[in-house]
């Protein structure tokens, strides 16, 4: 660690407000912390970045308690101490925005925010009306007009994120962490998020901000520290370096060609999609995919992309609507059906709809081919292996055995068994849903790589995605899609990432 | 060598059974080499007591004396064991005649049916609605006296039987049951429960119900269970036999058969101290009559069983 | 890494020997367990090693081994039926009723299977079409079946099966080998193979274990299970057939509780309460463990309830000795 | 107004009564007195006080099938304290009874903490290990009202303003479950950890530990039960209340409380209790035959869980914005 450069600045002679020393975290075969030491001053924002699975969630977990490092040492105000509990952590004033959402659907919006430090009344039972009142202020401070009496499940994804927030200021914290604040926020509400984070500085708070954005990093942040495989690699501050700079210690290596597309010769329709509706998830939906093409879907998260996704495979019923593949118009009212006419869908959930943990690898890779490799019902163990084995290799799976459970997997490796299992039903039409959400940048290149010799082999690809660079370094062709519609076509050559950001949140071309 | 000799009961822990117990081991040591196993099963099952009985066949006992939970379901097993080369006979609560060799009843049927009808008449001189209790609604000693009771029935003028419900046995069912009879028949006058665990549970939801003196509890019970509701007047008087008797008797019947002595119509076998029972043409053997026990007796009977 | 130019790793098929998993696996220590029970059972008895005094202990566990085949698969698949032994009240009644109307022991069978059947798929389609939760629906359809066997029967009772009929529950087919022990181990072997052999196997594994992304895999969810539902009703009915023949009567009590045993059966089995593993062998094993724990007692003359303490216990710590073991173990490699 | 109903499964379950007790009131009108009424309250109020406690467990994912067995084993110890010390007073033996399920209830709380074994692989072996042991303890014998003493009979039917003893503790208990439900933390956490277990833990609840504090609960009041039916039907033995859980489980079950967890309430469960309580008090007297009563319970639990599933289904995010205005 630079401790001259801590030495040179103003607020290095403050006391941290929160302190870690040497903290170190293994899970199971992982080991996602390495004597990691961050300060975090009062009245200051400090960014963390780095890849995926970096150990930057871990780590604030262990500063809210809700993870116990193996080592090292916790010191709050100076002094030493535990989190055994995330009750204790709140009382030490540590509060977080965590990056999953952790609500309730069938608690009441106040009780979301107060859960656990719910105001009381007499004989120290729960004071409801107080609650409501004191749950209505936090929540305009965030910029959210709920009523704090309805059903969290009554509420879209972002009020949802609005009232999480309103839950982490709900604790009088010195320490406020957000982990990924923006990532499920449209454009008006991230620009009240940053306010809020001005107006917690200003109040003297240590700002820990998670993010893989740039631009925000930038906006908001007075320091920066960098995590790369569960080790810090560098801090700083953020008045002197650079995006490359940051992208450079966060990979360890120059990033050169991330998004290996090759060039294709697209052919005819394959699938052609028209007039698909459902009543209350999207409608209008009609485009056609072509052979070798690689399709991406653009739109912000809860766009209605894997609902439609999902109604092309059966999941999700529309209400209207018709398809045709090779030419022929086919009925598919179930994921079977769709794999029996070819198409096939990588979901973007991986542990929830995508792997089976609890089954070994090959018994993944060939759950959606058994009828390949059976024999009139019966198993043959044997043409599962070697098709796990050939499908496998082709992805570059890293793996003790195919027989392992595919829980033990690193996520990116998961990924990779995903892919393999749909890719061995030999598919005509292959849609991947976020396919490199969660890994990391090497899986993902790999990702990357092998959906370019899909198209190149002659298959077409649907790549949903939320990431505008992947979007743009990948598709031959990007369709936008707003609250369930189709808001933008763009060909490759005439895409910008400011059109599509437009199209995605809805905002007119300036003049 | 001693002879084993088991006495298979409808389910432990009855007080019934337990005094019958009490006989059976009185008989044993009166016979000196007759070893008695008191078993069944915890639950009025018939499942339950094949068990029971596969096991005491695969030890090899030399009779099995069972009160039988289900008339037809232990015939298969019980003929297994009689080909096996052991005595069976049936006591209390019979097996179809294929399944055992004798069955003695603790007193005759008909007797017992005319008893718990001609108890409830008694405190009726101008008759009225009577309603009966019974246990399961597959036991077979019950149905066999509610059958013989109505066979006598136009002996008592002005009694009606308005319904019969049945409380498994079950001390809360049965108090339910009592309820619901209490207020489906406003002019309900008697109860009668033929089944020791039914009159106690009668009698307890009559008094709760506050019908002490208009609704008589009445049938057949333990004196030790009934006798604080005949001090409280929710039953006038009940009616059984000594279930310690019935144990002996059992126990001696089935030395008996295993000394060489034949169970055949028109038999006489030896039952100790009680004398002997004749089989009649089904191979049936009745004991005594029923004791009624009221106000004056039942504290001295209560001590006993 | 992420050279995807680079010559792919070779992954083993497998890094242990079948053997070794074997050893380590539950059903040795099933084995285990059932063998000491053995050795147990035939020194604190000597009625215990005798052929045909082992051949009647069967009895105690054939017809609800039957029923924990199916049920070990319904379990596997993340579900549970609670009414297979209403089922068997059910299909006795009607089977009983067809005798009244003098059908014959081919005529019975057949109608006690649809009976059975028919149980099944109203549970199934409860529980897959309504896409309620199984528990509750089949502690409703438990009272129902049962309720409409006492409804048929009310304090009557039905006998007078016909001669041929009682041989599924008393007849022999060698020697000591009863018609239901021979039906257990065709069965046994039967589920095995289902379960372990075939695709229909490998679908239920995938449902217990995830069943969203066994969806999305192409697994015909719905259907599985509702087959899944039809085979504890259709086991349900067989074990019905074997009960009534052997106790030759049906009362609308019949079988009472039985679900519960079952259950226990295919927990003690190895079977995942929570879905997703379990092997037919381990319900097998726990059947056989089972059976001659009822039976040692039953030679000691030891009342059934005390019995059922022991079957809690050895549940619970069956259960509860590898978790303590694995934590045990944890924490000396620290 | 059919949604409005649907919505709200309290309203109509009380919907759902009025119109059994019309139904029963047109071919038995006394039954709907309110005298009988309050019989038939007085009556399921075991059922309602047991309901609860279950209600606490479900709600956390969790399932209590020894309710019953613990119920029994509570009871008989209680019986068998009065029996053998006539003289020891009633709180007493209550307390002892009521700590004894408090303690049954732990145990199984433990193993679900500690040991993380299933819930209801848990309760199936606690179950009969606890039927079990009233057999150990009693050696399987009954005891009889006359073994027990008149001031142990007495309390649950004591009447207190023309209304039993037992029917006010009932309503006690339904007030301090609805206090501890809606307005403590312990209450929340019930709620909050069967909704979503994994947020529960980012929020500082113990999952453990509150699975644990709710069989304390149902333990506490099965115990507490065990003396009130033991004194109520002034009789003990090993099998009083067996196969009640499932019928406690109904009574959830049709106060639509999700067996899933995480949704609940005092009032449902409580109607969901009086529900079967109405039925099975008046299929007796409105002369269905009583074996008629099995099925109509089994019908009546798949009709609920239908329509509480029906109610329940999610609505669906709704992505298009005109569909959701239609909606909201
Ligand atoms: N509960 C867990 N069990 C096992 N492994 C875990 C667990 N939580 C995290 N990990 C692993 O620890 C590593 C660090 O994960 P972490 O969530 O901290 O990454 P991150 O930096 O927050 O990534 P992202 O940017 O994707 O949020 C990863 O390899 C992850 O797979
Ligand atoms: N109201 C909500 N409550 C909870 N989760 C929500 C809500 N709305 C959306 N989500 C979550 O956001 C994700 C995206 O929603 P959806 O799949 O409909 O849109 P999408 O355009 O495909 O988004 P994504 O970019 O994540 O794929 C889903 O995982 C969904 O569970
Ligand atoms: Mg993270
Ligand atoms: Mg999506």
């Amino acid at each position: 660690m630079d401790r001259d450069l801590l030495q040179d600045t103003t607020i290095s002679r403050t006391r941290p407000a929160v302190a870690l020393e040497g903290i170190s975290k293994s899970f199971p075969g992982v080991r996602a912390l390495s004597d990691v030491s961050l300060s975090l001053y009062p009245g200051s924002v400090t960014a963390l970045v780095g890849e995926n699975g970096a150990g930057k969630s871990t780590l604030v977990k262990i500063l809210t308690g809700i993870y116990q490092p193996d080592e090292g040492t916790i010191r709050v105000d100076g002094a030493e101490t535990h989190f055994p509990t995330a009750n204790a952590a709140a009382k030490a004033g540590v509060t977080a925005i965590h990056q999953e959402t952790v609500l309730f659907d069938e608690l009441s919006v106040a009780e979301n925010i107060f859960l656990g430090h719910a105001p009381r009344g007499s004989f120290g039972l729960i004071d409801w009306k107080k609650m409501n009142a004191d749950a209505r202020a936090l929540l305009s401070r965030v910029g959210a007009d709920l009523d704090p009496s309805i059903r969290l499940r009554d509420l879209g994804i972002a009020n949802k994120h609005l009232v999480a927030i309103a839950r982490a200021l709900s604790i009088d914290a010195r320490v406020v962490i957000m982990d990924e604040p923006t990532a499920a926020l449209s454009h008006k509400e991230i620009h009240e998020l940053y306010e809020l984070v001005d107006r917690l500085k200003a109040d003297g708070k240590a700002i820990l901000f998670i993010s893989h954005k740039f631009d925000e990093i930038f906006r908001i942040a007075d320091r920066y520290t960098v995590f790369r495989d569960g080790r810090m690699v560098g801090e700083g501050l953020i008045s002197e370096t650079t995006q490359d700079d940051l992208v450079r210690q966060m990979v360890g290596r120059d990033v050169g060609q991330v998004f290996p597309k090759q060039e294709v010769a697209i052919g005819e329709p394959v699938l052609t999609v028209s007039g698909y509706r459902h009543p209350t998830e999207f409608e209008d939906i009609n485009f056609e995919l072509r052979r070798g093409e690689i399709l991406g879907f653009y739109g912000l998260v809860g766009a209605g992309r894997s609902e439609f996704m999902q109604s092309l495979i059966g999941i999700t019923k529309p209400s209207a609507g018709a398809i045709r593949l090779d030419g022929e118009v086919k009925v598919i009212r179930s994921p079977a059906e769709a794999i029996e006419a070819g198409i096939v869908y990588v979901p973007e959930e991986r542990g929830r709809q995508g792997a089976i943990i609890g089954l070994p690898i090959f018994q993944n890779v060939t759950l959606p081919s058994l009828s390949r490799t059976s024999r009139s019902g019966f198993l043959r163990m044997a043409e599962e292996f070697a098709l796990a084995r050939e499908y496998t290799a082709r992805l570059d799976l890293r793996a003790a055995s195919l027989d392992q459970d595919v829980g033990t997997l690193s996520g990116g490796n998961q990924q990779k068994v995903v892919i393999a299992k749909w890719l061995a039903t030999r598919p005509k039409v292959i849609i991947l849903d976020e396919p490199t959400k969660g890994i990391d940048i090497g899986s993902k290149a790999a990702v990357h790589a092998f959906m370019s010799e899909l198209a190149a082999s002659g298959l077409s690809v649907i790549m949903v995605s939320s990431e505008i660079p992947e979007i743009m370094g990948m598709a031959d062709r990007v369709i936008v899609m707003r609250e369930g519609r189709i808001a933008g076509r763009f060909e490759r050559a005439d895409l910008t990432a400011e059109k599509l950001v437009r199209a995605a949140a809805g905002i007119q071309e300036a003049a | 060598e001693t002879k084993k000799i088991a006495l298979v009961v409808k389910a432990l822990g009855i007080g019934f059974f337990e005094a019958a117990n009490k006989g059976a081991q009185e008989a044993a040591k009166e016979l000196g080499d007759v070893e008695v196993i008191y078993t069944g099963p915890t639950t009025t099952t018939a499942e339950g007591q094949i068990e029971v009985i596969n096991s005491l066949i695969a030890q090899k006992v030399d009779a099995i004396a069972v009160s039988a939970n289900d008339t037809n379901a232990l015939v298969p097993a019980l003929k297994k064991a009689m080909d096996r080369g052991i005595k069976v006979i049936s006591w209390d609560s019979g097996v179809a005649p294929e399944g055992r060799l004798m069955h003695l009843n603790p007193s005759s049927n008909p007797l017992i049916g005319n008893m718990i009808i001609k108890l409830a008449a008694d405190n009726l001189p101008e008759g009225g609605d009577v309603a009966v209790l019974s246990a399961t609604a597959t036991s077979t000693n019950q149905n066999v006296w509610i059958e013989e009771m109505n066979k006598v029935l136009g002996n008592y003028k002005g009694i009606n039987v308005v319904a019969t419900v049945y409380g498994d046995d079950l001390a809360d069912k049965s108090y339910r049951e009592t309820q619901g009879l209490i207020q489906s028949h406003p002019n309900l006058k008697a109860i009668i429960a033929p089944t020791s665990v039914g009159i106690v549970a009668a009698a307890q939801a009559v008094t709760d119900a506050g019908k002490i003196g208009q609704i008589n509890v009445t049938g057949l019970g333990l004196p030790s269970e009934m006798a604080g509701h005949v001090k409280s007047g929710a039953s006038k008087s009940f009616a059984i036999w000594n279930p310690i008797d019935l144990g002996y008797s059992a126990t001696m019947i089935a030395n008996d058969l295993i000394g060489g002595a034949e169970a055949k119509p028109g038999a006489e076998l030896k039952m100790g101290r009680m004398g002997t029972v004749k089989l009649d043409d089904k191979n049936e053997g009745a004991m005594a009559d029923p004791f009624v026990y009221d106000a004056s007796n039942v504290e001295e009977f209560a001590k006993i069983f | 890494m992420a050279d995807v130019q680079t010559i792919a790793r070779h992954i083993p098929d497998r890094l242990e020997s079948r053997g070794a998993r074997l050893i380590k696996s539950w059903e040795t220590l099933l084995v285990a367990v059932a063998l000491a029970i053995f050795l147990v059972n035939s020194f604190a008895s000597p009625y215990f090693l005798d052929p045909w005094n082992l051949s009647d202990a069967t009895f105690n566990f054939t017809e609800k081994a039957m029923i924990a085949f199916a049920m070990a698969l319904v379990i596997i698949s993340g579900e549970i039926d609670l009414s297979v032994a209403s089922i068997i009240a059910l299909t006795s009644t009607v089977m009983g009723y067809a005798v009244q109307l003098g059908f014959d022991t081919p005529a019975l069978v057949l109608i006690g299977l649809t009976t059975g059947l028919l149980c099944g798929a109203f549970n199934g389609l409860l529980v897959t079409g309504l896409a309620l939760p199984s528990i509750v629906v089949t502690i409703g359809t438990m009272s129902l079946f049962r309720g409409l066997s006492f409804l048929i029967l009310g304090d009557q009772a039905f006998t007078g099966y016909p001669a041929s009929f009682s041989w599924f529950g008393q007849g022999y087919v060698w020697w000591v080998f009863s018609f239901e022990f021979c039906l257990f181990v065709a069965l046994a072997v039967i589920y095995g193979i289902v379960l372990h052999k075939t695709n229909f196997g490998r679908a239920v594994y995938a449902i217990g274990n995830n069943q969203t992304a066994a969806l999305f895999s192409g697994v015909r969810v719905g259907r599985v299970k509702f087959v899944l539902f039809l085979l504890t009703g259709l086991m349900a009915a067989i074990a019905s057939i074997c009960l009534t023949a052997r106790l030759g009567s049906t009362r609308p009590s019949i079988a009472l509780g039985w679900e519960l045993e079952v259950v226990t059966m295919v927990v003690l089995g190895g079977v995942n309460i929570l879905g997703g593993s379990g092997t037919i062998p381990g319900v097998v094993l726990a059947a056989l463990i089972m059976g001659m724990v009822t039976f040692g007692f039953g030679l000691l003359n030891v009342p059934g309830i005390v019995m059922s303490i022991f079957i809690g216990l050895l549940l619970i710590s069956v259960i509860a000795l590898p978790i303590l073991y694995r934590r045990f173990r944890g924490r000396r490699s620290h | 107004m059919m949604k409005l109903l649907l919505k709200n499964r309290e309203m109509l379950l009380v919907v759902a009564i009025i119109a059994l007790l019309v139904l029963i009131a047109v071919r038995f009108p006394p039954f709907v007195a309110p005298g009988n009424l309050a019989n038939v309250y007085n009556d399921t109020s075991i059922l309602i006080i047991l309901a609860l406690g279950q209600m606490a467990v479900i709600l956390t994912r969790c399932i209590d099938l020894s309710m019953a067995a613990n119920l029994a084993l509570s009871g008989m110890a209680a019986a068998m304290l009065n029996a053998a010390f006539p003289g020891l007073p009633v709180p007493l033996i209550i307390l002892v009874a009521v700590a004894l399920g408090a303690a049954l209830g732990s145990i199984n709380g433990l193993l679900v903490w500690k040991l993380d074994i299933p819930p209801i692989v848990v309760t199936l072996g606690t179950l009969t290990i606890y039927r079990g042991l009233i057999f150990l303890l009693s050696g399987g014998a009954w005891i009889n009202a006359h073994q027990m003493s008149d001031a142990f009979k007495a309390l649950p039917r004591a009447t207190l303003l023309g209304f039993p003893l037992l029917s006010w503790l009932s309503l006690v208990i339904i007030a301090i479950m609805v206090v501890v439900m809606r307005r403590t933390p312990l209450g929340r956490a019930f709620f909050a950890l069967g909704g979503n277990p994994h947020a529960a833990v980012y929020t500082g609840i113990d999952v453990g530990r509150t699975r644990f504090l709710a069989y304390c609960l149902s333990g506490t009041l099965a115990g507490l039960s065990g003396y009130l039916w033991v004194s109520r039907y002034a009789v003990a033995y090993v099998d009083i209340a067996a196969g009640f859980e499932l019928d406690i489980i109904a009574a959830c079950v049709i106060g639509g409380v999700s067996i899933a967890g995480g949704i609940g309430s005092v009032g449902g469960a409580v109607l969901g209790a009086l529900f079967l309580g109405v039925i099975k008090n008046a299929l007796p007297v409105i002369n269905i035959s009583p074996f008629a009563q099995m099925a109509i319970s089994g019908m009546v639990i798949i009709i609920a869980v239908a329509v509480n599933a029906r109610a329940e289904k999610r609505k669906g995010r709704v992505i298009l914005r005109k569909a959701e205005a239609a909606h909201g």
